[in-house]
């Protein structure tokens, strides 16, 4: 357990924002019936709530995210993840329900400044400011799928495939390059 | 009507009085009320039709209908690029027919349309499209069709503006066709449309067909903005709208109509020679007489009558052209448009009889009209005019689909135009 | 001459003075110059060379519809040809180079003089070039292609950087004069969101220069003032230096923003590409002067008359000392006044009018300046430099009246409003009489995603050309301006100019285009405007027509006795002026130029030597060659290596898929040719899919995981796929199905160790039963293994005995080094894509994308086996029972060995007797995988022939290069261990 | 360049975020149709120059397909809808009759 690590070690980058490979991040994908109270139960152990639609839940460092009409992705230290599918599993035993491990498979960055949506605005075609506070996105980072959303007010946490992970800092440390910013002229 | 010849000399003596005794192109004549053959579509693929009904098999009385202006559609949209290195033999019979009817074609028509045998490479950059490209030349050599496949070096002296040991997809080699090239897009459209009309067809350009005349089970004639007009035989040559006028007769293609977008830069004296096709990362590019550097890519997925494709595909098309050519980014794009290409479940041709009596249609040429426009009129010409195919056509007929016996060039072309 | 005014000029700074060389010389400007504007203060008015004839040709405008004044700019790796003079910001060090000339600018002889281009009218090269035959290729094109093309080329990699941003919005507006600040203001106000763009770096558009008053105020001082307005809102972004280039559908804009063109090498971006989806968007493109056709209208020194107020207001540069308005409206009388406010000569203005009188007229007559009425130019005298004008009545045919001295000619021919982006998404454009002129026609705009206009045109742009009207127009303040009266629409020069003279009246300067030409393809029945267009070349040349397309059109309508919007215009394509290929591609290149997908252990393979091949955006070790062994030995090596002790494998890319739930046997039963409902727990099995045509797609091995959930392993390239094709048949065809999958491709590291030692590796590692007994071939197991958390499938590729474990990905790198470090006393060695080929090759098994290539059943290739005969459906089920593949005539899977133990060429044919109908030689089979087998020490091939399994024995020819004809026998496609004993052990 | 409004997760989208995935309610044959109903389902396209009903994937959000009625004549969407139904809903009928009073109607 000891010899595992993020995808880029967490590599850091200063620009006019800060771009910073988050590390090791437990992260369990579910998929079920969302209105299940078996899930509303489980969700509650955790000290989480069901998130609604594109909406993130988080509480004592763990988070609901809500991925699609059947897919919750929840995020908990990584360290906890085994044990959280295992929990997951057993609560959802009488439904329907895909619980799986995908810490591995991802890796996650923090934008951190004033101007980090910025940096975001260069790569992915949303529109920041119809974004709540507490909203996830799910869209295209440049030419690969990842997942947005602010997890304070300077700071927006971005998540996209492992293997991919080299590109999407690449991408991230082009856009917060200084003398980049896009502000308009006075 | 004859038809004045042009020559240098031509020019000259007319340049003394100022280029005013030229006469026109192709008349513009009214539609007669019946014709032996009615053509809709005047663009490269229709008057090629018209023009080997008449001089192969003696067929004159041929209109030719258009509902804007001939040459107006994919044939006046395209990248101008001539090929016939195909994988499989019928798309090689035919390609190759054509692109051999290409070398005289000026002669022929006496119109330049400057077909100019370059050269074409197809970049091999995976193992796998290496294996696929020197299947082709194997596949060629057996058909009659000259490719060879050549080393990465040569390719250097060939485009000596590439880069062929790029990080991330370095050049293996190509799949080269030395009598590839281009011509003239425009040129092919009046110089077919001139010596149709020389021969008494009839060119009726801004002329729509609103509807399709059967009884019995056979075609009678067309409903059109200029009247109705009676025909023997009907050809529908109508590329992206052969969707519609399939629908006029009451029947359905295996057709999808899809934008196809190309771009030119500005102009730059001369640099690269060959017209290169990166099939790779989806990009292809040749330089024109003018300098521009001639762009294309790849199709949207989706069915669309516009003529405007989504930007995305530049985007992509043209990053991947700077990592094979970085000299180009300095470049400026000076104009992009979208043509409207009928791609078949197979990505080969239609040219069939359908399941109305006498109606005939030539589709589905996807990304390769241009390129195959003297064989598939010559091939089109004997299909109309001996009501069923000949060799060249005989394995484009519709039942292929029912049968499941395609004609895929995906494994080697990948889409390429 | 041209030259530096001693006062004014509202854009420079003479505090700073700027240095730059044109042709090596060395010249000086102020900040706020253009290059244009600058070379005029040097007094260099020749800057370039026509397309086609070569001629000396002069800056004529001040914006982005100059056709004539492109230069090379820069240097090395920041060369960038065909830039545009009068749009670009001058630049300290800015080194600039006049093109299409040999050998100088001054003396080109390329040029052709006036009867020498009388042979070459426009469309001449498709009457002519055609004999011989192999002419045109060799002698004839060649010439035409090294005097056309226009800047120089390029040489180097780029030394910039490019980026992209997007942008939301309710409202942009395209232009930043006092129209579209008036929009602007307006929604900002009503809370909307608003971008404002400006293509130049300043605000206000032509008003400053132009006069007149707005709300009581100058211009200048009113726009200053909205300006701090719209930067004080929060829902309000402007942005100078930003072109619109195209308008797509559902409101998509691109804005193409200059950021450090003038600033090379301090690490900004040099452009920035911006994708705007806006709700609405304003058009205040403004309007562009026209040109006026008359005989030597191209020489350097004829200009636009509102392109010369320009330069002498906003950069205090005089065209010339005396200056000759022609004009057909009152408009370029303002010339005459900035004229004569700045001290210079204005001789005469010819106004094609008989009567033309108002408020600008009377203020220039009571200047003293003589006003020639129903007067024209019939030709201009001078070669690179204007001398003189010839007058004569414009209603006649050219006969010379006097002639008037002067060294600058400004014209006007009436104004176009700028309808590039109304028409590039499908608006619909009317003519207006008044102002001889398209404008936007409100009754059929473009249209978005709603089906409701997205597009306003406002002010000049729609039509609304003077001040008052422009603002009104826009919804802004109450303005004043010089009354104006009716303008005429005058085209031609004189009027019943003879075909001398209109063989020297230019339409398109760069193109070289000429109302003859026009008038030629008419007569040719190039009718329609876009026949001229493409036989002519008007309004081809990188200005786009921006001068010439109306022109021409009513010169072409004219020639055929027809009303101007009957014969309509051509259409106006993106981009509104050229945007660089760099900014297109954004960040897209280099190390970014696409994604590269990495395996945890990538590291590890490129520190040790791999020579990579890409896999769809992977890449994968080929092999590991060392130093001084090729790549044929390296692989060589592995296999033996492999076969003979230990090899080990990066399979991190294979795809891995979980499918769980009630339903999940049953759907994959119709997703797979084979039944896997019935996979016991614990077991694996080979499965094969394929697509609704029958066509095999994907392949690999289905683990039965629990009751109810299964791990489907599939190729490299085919994990999303795979991944997207069976999500589509769970949501749109057996949505009541109960299965969720989840793709868990890079969850997991996955190391295929195999070869004889593979069991002493894995005992080694220790802690989990892999026994022969424990865990017999084709079956699982879960465990710790070594410390890590891993799953082992006993599965082989290879044919030899083979484990593939999957761990963590995060513990991928650790794994594979703890591997390495636990075999190294059995010779654990790593191997590549090439080798694992070669080793499937040997055993006969298919590798899809090589034996199946999209037009392959899996009944070709001998896979009969895996296919259920029990199930009633699968996907590709019915396609098989087509005629053409349930039909023994097929071409089928077999092994081949040539006669002499050679290695057969990749993708060869084997030859049948005799020629199809279309004269191509008969084939009957051809080879899909072919290697150099280090283990039989021979050349191996599998292929598919005709009736191929029937033919065993049977020897086939495969003609090959220069003449080589290769022999081979059709033999067992399973090459090395008939019986698996190497793998069941 | 589209947008489109997933129907699954409410969030409008551009296309380069979706994925197109050819006409919409295709009715499948499997084993025991005949050739003609096979053909017609594998190839038969309506590709009308007008009102179309096409399938698109989220594929680069909440990953799931939904359905288009659109005009590909000028782009316009008359609404979009879940997949997991065999022919347009009622409401979506009435938008498209109301923007095109001469649709004949889903043939």
């Amino acid at each position: 357990m000891s010899d595992a690590v993020s995808a880029l070690e967490g590599r850091t980058s200063q620009g006019f924002a800060t771009v910073q490979e988050a590390g090791l991040q437990g992260m369990v994908s579910l998929r079920c019936d969302l209105a299940s109270k078996a899930l509303a139960k489980a969700l509650k152990e955790l000290g989480l709530s069901l998130p609604a639609q594109r909406r993130v839940v988080a509480a004592s460092g763990r988070s609901a995210l809500w991925m699609s009409p059947d897919e919750l992705l929840i995020l908990v230290p990584y360290a906890e993840a085994a044990a959280t599918v295992a929990a997951l599993e057993k609560a959802l035993v009488k439904e329907h329900a895909l619980v799986v491990d995908v810490s591995d498979a991802r890796a996650m960055f923090r934008v951190i400044g004033e101007k980090a949506e910025q940096v975001l605005t260069k790569l992915c075609p949303v529109d920041f400011d119809a974004l709540a506070a507490d909203e996830v996105r799910r869209t295209r980072a440049a030419q690969v799928a990842a997942a947005l959303w602010r997890s304070d007010k300077d700071t927006f946490s971005v998540v996209c495939f492992r293997s991919v992970a080299g590109y999407v800092m690449g991408a991230l440390e082009h856009s917060a390059r200084p003398g980049s910013e896009l502000v308009a002229p006075a | 009507m004859g038809m004045r010849r042009y020559s240098a000399f031509a020019v000259a003596r007319e340049a003394l009085r100022f280029h005013q005794g030229w006469e026109r192109a192709w008349a513009s004549p009214a539609p007669k009320k019946r014709y032996d053959v009615v053509i809709v579509g005047a663009g490269g693929h229709g008057l090629a039709t018209a023009y080997y009904l008449g001089k192969n098999f003696g067929i004159t009385n041929v209109a030719i209908i258009e509902k804007g202006w001939l040459g107006g559609g994919n044939t006046g949209r395209n990248t101008t690029i001539i090929r016939s290195n195909y994988l499989q033999d019928p798309s090689a019979a035919i390609y190759e027919k054509a692109r051999a009817l290409y070398e005289d074609l000026s002669q022929d028509l006496n119109y330049n349309v400057m077909f100019s045998p370059r050269g074409l490479l197809m970049l091999g950059q995976t193992e796998h499209e290496v294996r696929g490209y020197k299947r082709t030349v194997y596949a060629n050599n057996l058909q009659g069709v000259e490719t060879e496949w050549i080393g990465p070096e040569r390719v250097k002296e060939l485009v000596p503006i590439i880069n062929i040991d790029g990080p991330r997809y370095p050049v293996l080699g190509a799949l080269y066709q030395a009598r590839g090239g281009t011509a003239r897009h425009d040129a092919v459209a009046w110089g077919y449309a001139r010596a149709c009309s020389a021969m008494g067809m009839d060119i009726i350009q801004q002329c729509e067909v609103t509807g399709i005349r059967t009884a019995g089970g056979q075609v009678q004639g067309v409903d059109t903005t200029k009247g109705v007009i009676d025909c023997g035989k009907l050809a529908i040559v109508v590329a992206g709208h052969s969707s519609v006028l399939a629908e006029m007769a009451g029947f359905r293609l295996p057709i999808e109509s899809l934008a196809l977008q190309a771009l030119v830069s500005e102009p730059i004296k001369p640099c690269m020679d060959v017209v290169v096709m990166a099939n790779t990362v989806h990009g292809y590019m040749s330089q024109s007489d003018k300098g521009e550097m001639v762009i294309g890519g790849g199709t949207d997925g989706f069915n669309n009558y516009t003529q405007r494709g989504s930007w995305h595909h530049v985007e992509e098309t043209v990053r991947a052209l700077i990592e094979t050519f970085p000299m180009i980014s300095r470049l400026k794009m000076l104009r992009q448009w979208g043509g409207i290409v009928d791609m078949t479940g197979d990505r080969s041709p239609i040219l069939s009889a359908t399941p109305v009596g006498n109606i005939f249609v030539n589709c589905g040429w996807g990304t390769g009209g241009f390129k195959s426009i003297p064989g598939s009129g010559w091939a089109m010409a004997e299909l109309v005019a001996k009501g069923s195919p000949g060799p060249l056509a005989a394995e484009f007929g519709l039942d292929r689909f029912r049968e499941g016996r395609f004609i895929d060039e995906s494994v080697a072309a990948g889409g390429a135009p | 001459m041209s030259t530096r005014l001693a006062t004014g000029g509202r854009l420079i700074d003479r505090t700073k003075p700027l240095g730059f060389r044109f042709n090596g010389k060395r010249l000086k400007g102020f900040a706020g110059d253009t290059l244009a504007s600058a070379l005029l203060g040097a007094d260099q008015m020749l800057v370039g060379r026509s397309f086609k004839y070569h001629r000396p040709r002069g800056i004529i405008a001040s914006g982005v519809e100059e056709p004539n004044a492109l230069v090379g700019l820069g240097t090395g790796a920041r060369f960038e040809p065909d830039q545009r003079t009068t749009t670009t910001e001058l630049f300290d060090g800015a080194e600039t180079s006049s093109q299409n000339h040999w050998p100088s600018l001054e003396t080109d002889i390329g040029v052709l003089n006036n009867w020498a281009y009388r042979f070459l009218p426009a469309g001449f090269y498709y009457k002519t070039f055609m004999f011989p035959r192999a002419a045109w290729k060799h002698v004839f094109e060649p010439i035409v292609r090294q005097s056309a093309g226009l800047g120089k080329v390029p040489t180097e990699r780029d030394a910039d950087r490019y980026e992209h941003a997007y942008a939301f919005c309710d409202l942009l507006v395209v232009g930043g004069g006092v129209a579209g600040l008036s929009a602007a203001l307006e929604a900002g106000r009503a809370g909307k969101r608003v971008i404002v763009w400006e293509q130049t770096a300043h605000w206000g558009g032509r008003s400053p220069v132009d006069g007149g008053q707005i709300d009581g105020m100058a211009p200048e001082d009113w726009v200053a003032g909205v300006l701090e307005q719209l930067a004080a809102m929060p829902n309000g972004s402007l942005r100078a230096r930003c072109m619109a280039a195209g308008l797509y559908d559902h409101g998509y804009v691109l804005g193409y923003e200059s950021v450090g063109d003038a600033t090379p090498g301090d690490g900004r971006p040099r452009h920035r590409l911006w994708r705007v989806r806006a709700g609405q968007i304003v058009t205040a493109t403004g309007a562009i002067e026209r040109p006026l056709a008359f005989a030597g209208n191209d020489v350097p020194g004829v200009m636009l008359a509102s392109a010369v107020r320009d330069y002498v207001v906003n950069w205090a540069v005089s065209p010339g000392d005396r200056t000759v308005i022609v004009t057909n409206n009152d408009d370029a009388y303002r010339t005459a006044l900035v004229l004569l406010d700045a001290g210079l000569v204005v001789p005469a203005v010819l106004d094609a009018r008989e009567t033309p009188t108002g408020e600008l007229i009377e203020a220039v007559r009571a200047r003293g300046v003589r006003v020639l009425a129903g007067r024209g130019v019939a030709k201009v005298k001078g070669g690179k430099r204007v001398q003189g004008v010839q007058v004569c009545a414009q209603a006649g045919e050219g006969a010379v009246l006097e002639e008037i001295g002067c060294d600058c000619v400004a014209m006007s021919g009436g104004w176009s409003p700028v309808v590039h982006l109304w028409s590039h998404c499908g608006g619909k454009l009317l003519w207006d009489e008044a102002n001889a002129c398209f404008r936007p026609d409100p009754s059929r705009p473009p249209t978005g995603a709603d089906g409701a206009a997205m597009v306003r045109a406002v002010g000049a742009a729609n039509g609304a050309l003077r001040l008052p009207e422009a603002l009104a127009d826009a919804g802004g303040p109450p303005a004043v301006a010089a009354a104006e009266g009716p303008m005429a629409p005058v085209w031609v020069m004189p009027q019943g100019a003879p075909p001398a003279l209109r063989f020297k009246a230019f339409l398109d300067y760069q193109n070289d285009v000429k109302v003859s030409d026009v008038q030629l393809a008419a007569r040719e029945g190039y009718e329609s405007v876009e026949h001229t267009k493409r036989y002519t070349t008007l309004g081809m040349a990188t200005d786009q027509g921006k001068l010439s397309n109306i022109n021409g059109l009513a010169i072409l309508s004219d020639a055929l006795g027809q009303a101007i919007p009957v014969t309509g215009t051509t259409t106006f394509r993106p981009p509104y002026t050229p945007i660089s290929f760099g900014a297109i591609a954004g960040e897209a290149r280099g190390e970014i130029f696409q994604p590269l997908r990495r395996t945890p252990m990538h590291e590890w393979h490129e520190a040790n030597g791999a020579h990579w091949e890409p896999v769809g955006l992977w890449r994968r070790p080929y092999s590991y060659p060392r130093a001084g062994e090729g790549l044929r030995d390296a692989v060589n090596r592995e296999i033996s290596n492999t076969r003979n002790s230990l090899g080990m494998l990066d399979a991190s890319t294979l795809g891995k898929i979980v499918v769980k739930g009630p339903d999940a046997g049953k759907f994959l039963d119709m997703l797979y040719t084979n039944m896997m409902s019935t996979l016991p727990v614990g077991k694996c099995r080979y499965g094969l899919m394929c697509n609704e045509n029958g066509f095999l797609m994907d392949d690999g091995v289905v683990v039965r995981l629990s009751e109810d959930s299964w791990l489907c392993h599939t190729t490299s390239g085919g994990a999303d796929r795979i991944h997207g094709w069976m999500e589509d048949w769970l949501q749109c065809e057996w949505w009541d199905w109960k299965v969720y999958t989840a793709n868990l491709t890079e969850q997991f590291a996955q190391v295929a160790i195999v070869g004889p030692n593979a069991r002493k590796l894995l005992e080694k590692l220790g802690g989990m039963d892999v026994s022969k007994e424990a865990l017999p071939f084709m079956t699982w197991a879960e465990g710790e293994l070594g410390g890590f958390r891993a799953r082992i499938f006993r599965i082989s590729f290879s044919g030899e005995l083979s484990y593939e474990i999957a761990v963590p990905a995060s513990e991928g790198m650790a794994f594979w080094k703890a591997c390495l470090a636990a075999g190294e006393e059995f010779g654990a060695m790593p191997y590549g894509t090439e080798a694992l080929h070669v080793m499937r090759a040997e055993k006969g098994f298919i590798m899809i994308g090589d034996e199946s290539d999209g037009t392959v059943i899996p009944q070709d290739l001998g896979l009969g086996w895996a296919i259920s005969k029990k199930k009633e459906d699968y996907l590709g089920k019915r396609a098989q029972q087509r005629s053409f593949m349930d039909n023994p005539d097929r071409w089928q899977l077999v092994g081949l060995e040539t006669l002499d133990g050679s290695v057969l060429p990749d993708g060869v044919y084997a030859v049948a007797e005799g020629h199809n109908p279309n004269g191509q030689r008969n084939v009957q089979g051809r080879v899909t995988s072919t290697y150099f087998s280090p283990t039989l020490g021979k050349g191996i091939a599998m292929g598919l022939v005709h009736r191929g399994p029937d033919r065993m024995g049977e020897v086939l020819d495969f003609p090959a290069d220069a003449g080589k004809v290769f022999r081979a026998r059709i033999v067992d496609p399973v090459f090395y261990d008939k019986d698996g004993e190497k793998q069941n052990v | 360049m589209l947008t489109l409004t997933c129907p699954c997760c409410g969030m409008t989208v551009e296309e380069t975020e979706l994925a197109p995935g050819g006409e919409a309610h295709l009715k499948r044959f499997g084993p025991g149709s005949s050739d003609a109903e096979f053909e017609g389902y594998l190839f038969a396209r309506k590709n009308p120059r007008g009102v179309h009903f096409e399938r698109w994937r989220h594929a680069y959000g909440c990953g799931k397909w939904f359905l288009a009625a659109r005009c590909t004549a000028t782009l316009e969407v008359f609404g979009t809808y879940p997949a997991q139904t065999t022919e347009p809903p009622a409401s979506i009928v009435a938008a498209i009759k109301a923007r095109r009073p001469d649709w004949e109607g889903l043939k």
